[in-house]
């Protein structure tokens, strides 16, 4: 017998975590990890409320977050070794083109 | 002593039923290698191995027993963590598959206790069985990898996509069958299939999923990659592909995942296409229960001619006893009909896994490697959207004659 | 401290740890490891809720796709430890302070929540899979179209960027 | 009955010719042009008679025929307009005149126009006016009738510029179209009143609502919603028909080829405005003030033209006042309630106006082109069957019996002497009718009699071909004919027209009023007053301008000031352009243009592009470029988010959270 609440508290720390890979790694393919680790987080948090609420559209949309995931990572890895070939490097820190 | 053993027996059981699993599958790899070599041998016209023992019967032991032995070198400038963590994680999650299988269909009642065939009966069997086929990428990529030398890198990233590319198609084909089935779990699917006992053999899933059984076996045979689909452990190309580092008994648990998840992939075939443990007979032809037993008899007396014109002493001696052994159960398991009931799904379920790892061997010895673009079209390009038209085409039936 | 308790907290330890572990490698292929480790910690935590399917899913497709692209790139592109630069300061002050902000919102936010998050659920296991099969082709059969469309977007997308261009 | 279920092919016809000879025609020699043109046309007027025979076959208890709907053009909320047509005894009426008149002038104009440029062109626009003019007839909804409305309104504007290369002719459609989108504009307001008050504009269900007798006097009052919405259509039916003060476009409209001042701007197109108000008469019976407009504005238009007739010089223009003001007498009827007798007015009038303009254009085909008539004379002997054709138009304008136009302006000056009050109304009415004849006269003899005034040399005056004379005779013996079901009434009989109409029409407001005996000898004394007021005209007209032709130019000098106004239009469009059209230029140039255009509007886009540019020039040092610090931005932007949601309560509805 699990309280929700512990489900959400983990799903809330895990999302924390990624964030501060996200705000703290340099390399750029970690950092795309660490948003695959706060929409796992996100996903903690649908099912459990799911699961609570005896309803399952919150693992539906769990379904829909990984479809969407995946498909985040078909791009985006192909962006990035796009830029490992154009930039020899894979530290975001290396690309700083955004600006005028 | 007793009530600590009733106490927690359900823990106890499993951990026994896992025990045993773990040998006879340790034993069957072991024993698939001989088998192996020795069709192998036989198709390119050699003797394969006839020293150790009868008929080689022993090399297997003698293999691990080099194995165990061997010295252990761990190659400079590895990355140690994965280095030790690839084979592990191989040999575990091949092993762990097995668990999944059903081996029988009723229990058996021993102690007072219902005990089942099969470890985990799962009601997503199946997709538990799949899940755990895709992690087995780590085990292939991660030992390329972190050994840190060329050919085993390029193994590596031949196996990671080949294995994700196939994965799709592997998946895909079974849909047809679950779509029959309507369930997850392997022994609704076996069941479905017994739905007409009548029909026998015609009640199997492999007509009505003749395409699915196809791209399955294929994607089946990619998976594990077995020849046509070794790319990743090409002698020819990449000396050993993804294990060229590995030496004695981390090379062996490569060896054994390999193995066990041919037998996996065997397994499955068997369940998901040809009926399972289901006798390819009619159910109404009753005398056809004593054939798994009759079919020691002459088998043992066979064993006992070859024996007796063996050359070696050691042969003499010991093939007649064997076959001596074998008829004398074969008789005692028609005195039994209970027993001789309960033999009928292992014996027609390890028979149909053993022409499956015939079938396997048989592809070694006679195909040809594929090459790697020529791997990845035809994954694509054909295996996939061939088994994508079989799911509608059999959506499509099912939606107007329905699953029976 | 039921079983499912017990269960619950060795698998969050598990994910948390990962997570961390996550952070502190300073080798991709590690991190990506560590992930795995959390996804399929997750995964248990789904099993442990009662929505198989939701679990299976989360391995085959998080695990042994995305994850295996992942690997696959890291391999691919032979990516190194990664180095310590230390270019935005932005990053470097604001960062912690801000994530630490964040987590104490949310973890705000789940303490005043109502009760029914306080309150415990049995997992419930009836018809799941079907359930969620019935309403993902029946209520969201809309979505569903539109996600296979951007799958087929992605595909094109990712050749797109990932092909040499003939020179 | 097939014809009655398929109402639709009656107006679909023209509309194929139409497209058929617009996108094909170009290339094509007149030959097929005509087949393709003239085919449609016969082919509806055969279709319009069978369906007016199936009709009159109907067995009573089908009566009111159902409009036929087919299908919804407009659903929006409560509004439905559907195509829906319907026919009845009005609709058969316009019918006959459209598809009727229409073929002949088809027929007349393959032989006038035949050596025009762009004939494709004008036959395909011809074709397109008779399909919106049947749209409009047979229409059974305000709506789709509206939609004919603007349709004809079109094509007029399209035909009145067809020598679009003469500016004159394209300012004049410009002219014709502008003067009647302003009647348009209260027609729109009379329909969207309508449908505020009675919910739907089919016209069977809103008349049935209408003549529910409900209504209280705040709708039938004064100013109650009738009467505006009468009026407001009423403005539309003055802008469509040439009434005052809308008349202007008229008289220009003439530079268009004389077939489509013969059928659009005689026959036909205006007397939509007519057809209208006799089709919403439950509306304006029930307003007293709506229907005195009406009268006064009719009554002040017949005479009103018909005095700027007197001095006209050019022939089309007489012919298009005398329009004007049959027009005003069609008003004047529906005014004092004798809707079937301006009906009937229309259809003799459609006859004869008809016959008037192909003569007409028949003259000036002979001399070339020449319109003025002053230039003319003396053509009786050269072109005989114009003459004569011309001259029996002449004798029906003017009233003469038995011809069509007698026994019509005869059935509408009776009915306005009828009503209380109305003898004004009548004296004016009879005074126009002297007028009238005595410039039709005049015009007769300016242009048949005395001696040629043009250069016998170059201009040698040849008949028309029989392609052209061949309506003409048609168009003759109709306007002797076509008055004479109306004809018993005079000695006492019954009037088969009104009875014909009368399902339709109430009948005649005050013909019942006095007694049988006493209407009849009053409608004999007034038959022959009007007669003899005709034949008054006549004469002085024959001694002005036979006698003495020298007179009328010392008439003209004796009041030179009555005779600038007249031969000037009473100045109305120099009126018109110095109250309405300088000042809208002005405020069009110098508020729009100069200030709104220029100064507001252009100097807003600019003044945002450049306070873009300035800012960005700020806000473009927060780009580091560096992807780390944007990741950070991205979880403040997150964080705010949060924190808002968190603290404000307020706002979780906003964004959809539900608490």
């Amino acid at each position: 017998m699990v309280p929700t609440s512990y489900y959400l508290i983990l799903s809330a720390v895990l999302f924390g975590l990624g964030v501060v890979a996200f705000v703290f790694k340099r390399n750029v393919i970690t950092i795309f990890m660490s948003i695959e680790l706060m929409l796992n987080a996100v996903n903690l948090a649908f099912v459990a409320f799911s699961q609570a609420r005896h309803q399952s559209d919150g693992q539906v949309f769990v379904l829909f977050v990984i479809v969407v995931a995946a498909a985040e990572a078909a791009v985006g890895l192909g962006i990035i070794i796009l830029m490992a070939r154009n930039r020899q490097s894979l530290n975001v820190e290396r690309v700083d083109l955004l600006k005028l | 002593m007793i009530s600590f053993l009733n106490a927690n027996a359900t823990i106890i059981i499993y951990l026994v039923k896992i025990a045993l699993l773990l040998f006879i599958v340790l034993t069957v790899n072991a024993y698939l290698t001989w088998f192996e070599r020795k069709v192998v041998a036989h198709m390119q016209s050699r003797w394969g191995p006839h020293r150790v023992g009868p008929h080689g019967l022993l090399q297997p032991l003698a293999d691990g027993a080099k194995f165990l032995l061997k010295e252990d070198p761990t190659p400079a400038g590895v990355d140690k963590f994965t280095y030790f963590l690839a084979p592990l994680m191989a040999l575990a999650l091949a092993l762990t598959s097995i668990a999944i299988i059903p081996f029988g269909p009723q229990p058996l009642h021993i102690f007072g206790r219902d005990i089942t065939l099969g470890i985990a009966d799962l009601n997503i069997g199946i997709l538990a069985l799949f899940a755990i086929t895709a992690l087995s990428v780590y085990g292939v990529a991660l030992a390329g990898w972190s050994s840190n030398s060329k050919y085993p890198l390029l193994g590596g990233l031949r196996s990671s996509a080949q294995m994700v590319s196939y994965e799709l198609s592997l998946t895909m084909s079974v849909v047809g069958v679950l779509l029959l089935a309507g369930s997850f779990n392997l022994r609704d699917i076996i069941n479905a299939q017994a739905h007409h006992p009548e029909r026998g053999i015609f009640g199997w899933n492999v007509w009505p999923q003749i395409l699915g059984f196809f791209c399955f076996f294929v994607a089946a045979v990619a998976e594990t990659n077995r020849v046509p689909f070794d790319l990743p452990e090409a002698e020819s190309e990449l000396v050993a592909g993804f294990h060229t580092e590995y030496a004695s008994f981390k090379f062996a648990m490569f060896f054994i995942a390999e193995y066990t998840s041919m037998i996996t992939v065997s397994c499955l075939c068997t369940i998901m296409f040809f009926g399972g443990w289901l006798s390819p007979f009619p159910a109404s032809w009753t005398l056809t229960h004593y054939l798994p037993s009759v079919i020691l008899i002459p088998f043992g007396l066979w064993v006992i001619w070859d024996g007796i014109r063996y050359e070696t002493i050691f042969g003499k001696i010991i093939l007649p006893g064997v076959g001596l052994a074998i008829t004398v159960m074969g008789a005692v398991l028609i005195a039994f009909p209970t027993v001789n009931e309960f033999i009928q799904g292992p014996f027609w379920l390890l028979a149909k896994i053993f022409v499956f790892l015939f079938v396997y061997v048989w592809m070694r010895g006679t195909l040809p490697r594929f090459r790697y673009d020529q791997l990845m079209s035809f994954g694509w390009k054909l295996l996939l959207p061939v088994s994508i038209a079989n799911v509608v085409i059999t959506a499509f039936a099912i939606l107007m004659w329905g699953a029976r | 401290m039921t079983p499912q308790l017990a269960v619950f907290f060795v698998l969050a330890t598990l994910a948390v740890l990962g997570a961390l572990n996550l952070i502190m490698q300073r080798h991709p292929i590690h991190s990506a490891l560590s992930l795995i480790v959390v996804m399929i910690a997750l995964a248990g935590l789904y099993l442990l809720m009662g929505s198989e399917f939701v679990a299976a899913v989360q391995i085959i497709v998080y695990g042994g796709a995305i994850m295996v692209l992942f690997v696959f790139v890291i391999m691919l592109l032979n990516a190194g430890v990664e180095e310590r630069t230390n270019i935005s300061k932005l990053a470097g002050i604001a960062g912690i302070p801000l994530a630490v902000a964040l987590l104490g919102f949310l973890a705000a936010a789940i303490a005043r929540s109502n009760e029914s998050a306080q309150a415990g659920f049995e997992s419930s296991t009836l018809a799941n899979t079907k359930e969620i099969s019935t309403m993902l082709f029946k209520d969201f059969v809309y979505p569903f179209e539109l996600t296979s469309f951007l799958i087929l977007v992605a595909i094109l997308g990712a050749i797109v960027l990932a092909q040499r261009e003939k020179s | 009955m097939p014809i009655l279920d398929h109402l639709w092919i009656i107006p679909l016809l023209p509309l194929l010719g139409s497209a058929i000879n617009g996108l094909l025609g170009g290339k094509w020699p007149n030959k097929i042009v005509n087949s393709v043109a003239l085919g449609a046309t016969g082919l509806s007027f055969l279709f319009a008679l069978e369906a007016v025979r199936e009709f009159l076959a109907l067995s009573p208890d089908k009566l009111p025929f159902a409009p036929q709907h087919y299908f919804d053009w407009i659903v929006a909320g409560s509004f439905r307009a559907g195509f829906d047509l319907e026919i009845d005894q009005l609709t058969i009426v316009m019918l006959m005149v459209v598809t009727g008149v229409g073929f002949l002038i088809h027929i007349y104009a393959t032989g006038y126009m035949a050596h025009e440029s762009g004939y494709y062109r004008f036959f395909s626009y011809l074709n397109l006016f008779m399909f919106f003019m049947l749209v409009l007839v047979m229409a059974a909804n305000y709506v789709l009738l509206f939609v004919g409305w603007e349709g004809v309104g079109l094509c007029s504007y399209l035909l009145i510029g067809f020598y679009f290369l003469k500016k004159s002719a394209s300012d004049a459609g410009k002219k014709a179209f502008i003067v009647n989108r302003i009647g348009d504009f209260g027609f729109m307001l009379g329909m969207f009143l309508l449908f505020r008050t009675f919910h739907t504009l089919d016209f069977t269900t809103l008349f049935a609502a209408a003549s529910n007798p409900a209504w209280g006097h705040e709708a039938w009052g004064q100013f109650g919603t009738f009467t505006i919405a009468c009026l407001l259509l009423f403005m539309g039916a003055t802008g469509k028909s040439a009434q005052l003060p809308l008349y202007v476009w008229l008289p220009d409209a003439m530079e268009g080829p004389t077939p489509v001042s013969a059928l659009i701007h005689a026959a036909t197109m205006v007397t939509a405005g007519v057809y209208v108000v006799a089709r919403s008469h439950i509306l304006f019976v029930h307003s007293e003030t709506a229907m005195v407009v009406v009268a006064v504005v009719g009554c002040a238009t017949a005479f009103f033209a018909a005095t700027i007739g007197l001095v006209q010089t050019d022939i089309k223009r007489v012919l298009a006042y005398s329009t004007v003001s049959q027009l005003g007498y069609m008003f004047l009827a529906c005014g004092v309630g004798a809707f079937s007798a301006g009906i009937f007015h229309l259809m003799t009038h459609a006859f004869f106006k008809a016959l008037l303009f192909l003569a007409a254009g028949s003259v000036i085909h002979a001399m070339g082109g020449e319109q003025d008539m002053r230039k003319m004379g003396g053509l009786s002997k050269k072109i005989k069957y114009t003459y004569r054709t011309m001259l029996i138009a002449t004798l029906a304008i003017a009233g003469i019996p038995p011809l069509a136009g007698f026994f019509s302006k005869d059935a509408i000056l009776l009915s306005a002497f009828q009503i209380e009050g109305g003898h004004p109304l009548y004296a004016i009415g009879l005074l126009t009718a002297l007028l009238t004849s005595f410039y039709m006269f005049r015009l007769i003899f300016l242009t048949f009699h005395g001696k040629p005034r043009y250069d016998e040399h170059h201009v040698h005056v040849h008949e028309s071909p029989w392609s052209m004379l061949g309506p003409l005779v048609a168009l003759a013996v109709l306007s002797v004919i076509g008055g004479w079901i109306a004809a018993p009434a005079l000695w006492g009989g019954t009037d088969y027209f009104a009875s014909f109409l009368a399902p339709v029409l109430a009948s005649p407001q005050g013909a019942e009023a006095v007694n049988e005996a006493a209407a009849h000898q009053l409608e004999i004394i007034l038959a022959i007053v009007a007669v003899a007021s005709a034949l008054l005209g006549w004469g002085v007209a024959y001694w002005l301008y036979m006698r003495q032709p020298g007179k009328p130019e010392q008439i003209a000098k004796s009041m030179r000031p009555v005779y600038n106004t007249l031969l000037n239009k009473y100045y109305v469009d120099e009126f018109y352009s110095a109250v309405i059209i300088k000042p809208l230029m002005w405020i069009s140039t110098n508020v729009f243009w100069k200030f709104v255009d220029v100064a507001a509007i252009d100097g807003t886009v600019n003044g945002i592009a450049s306070g873009a540019t300035n800012i960005g020039d700020i806000v473009r040092h927060t780009q580091s470029g560096n992807t780390r610090s944007y990741a950070v931005w991205v979880i403040i932007g997150a964080l705010v988010v949060i924190a808002v949601i968190f603290f404000w309560p307020a706002v979780r509805p906003v964004v959809g959270m539900v608490r």
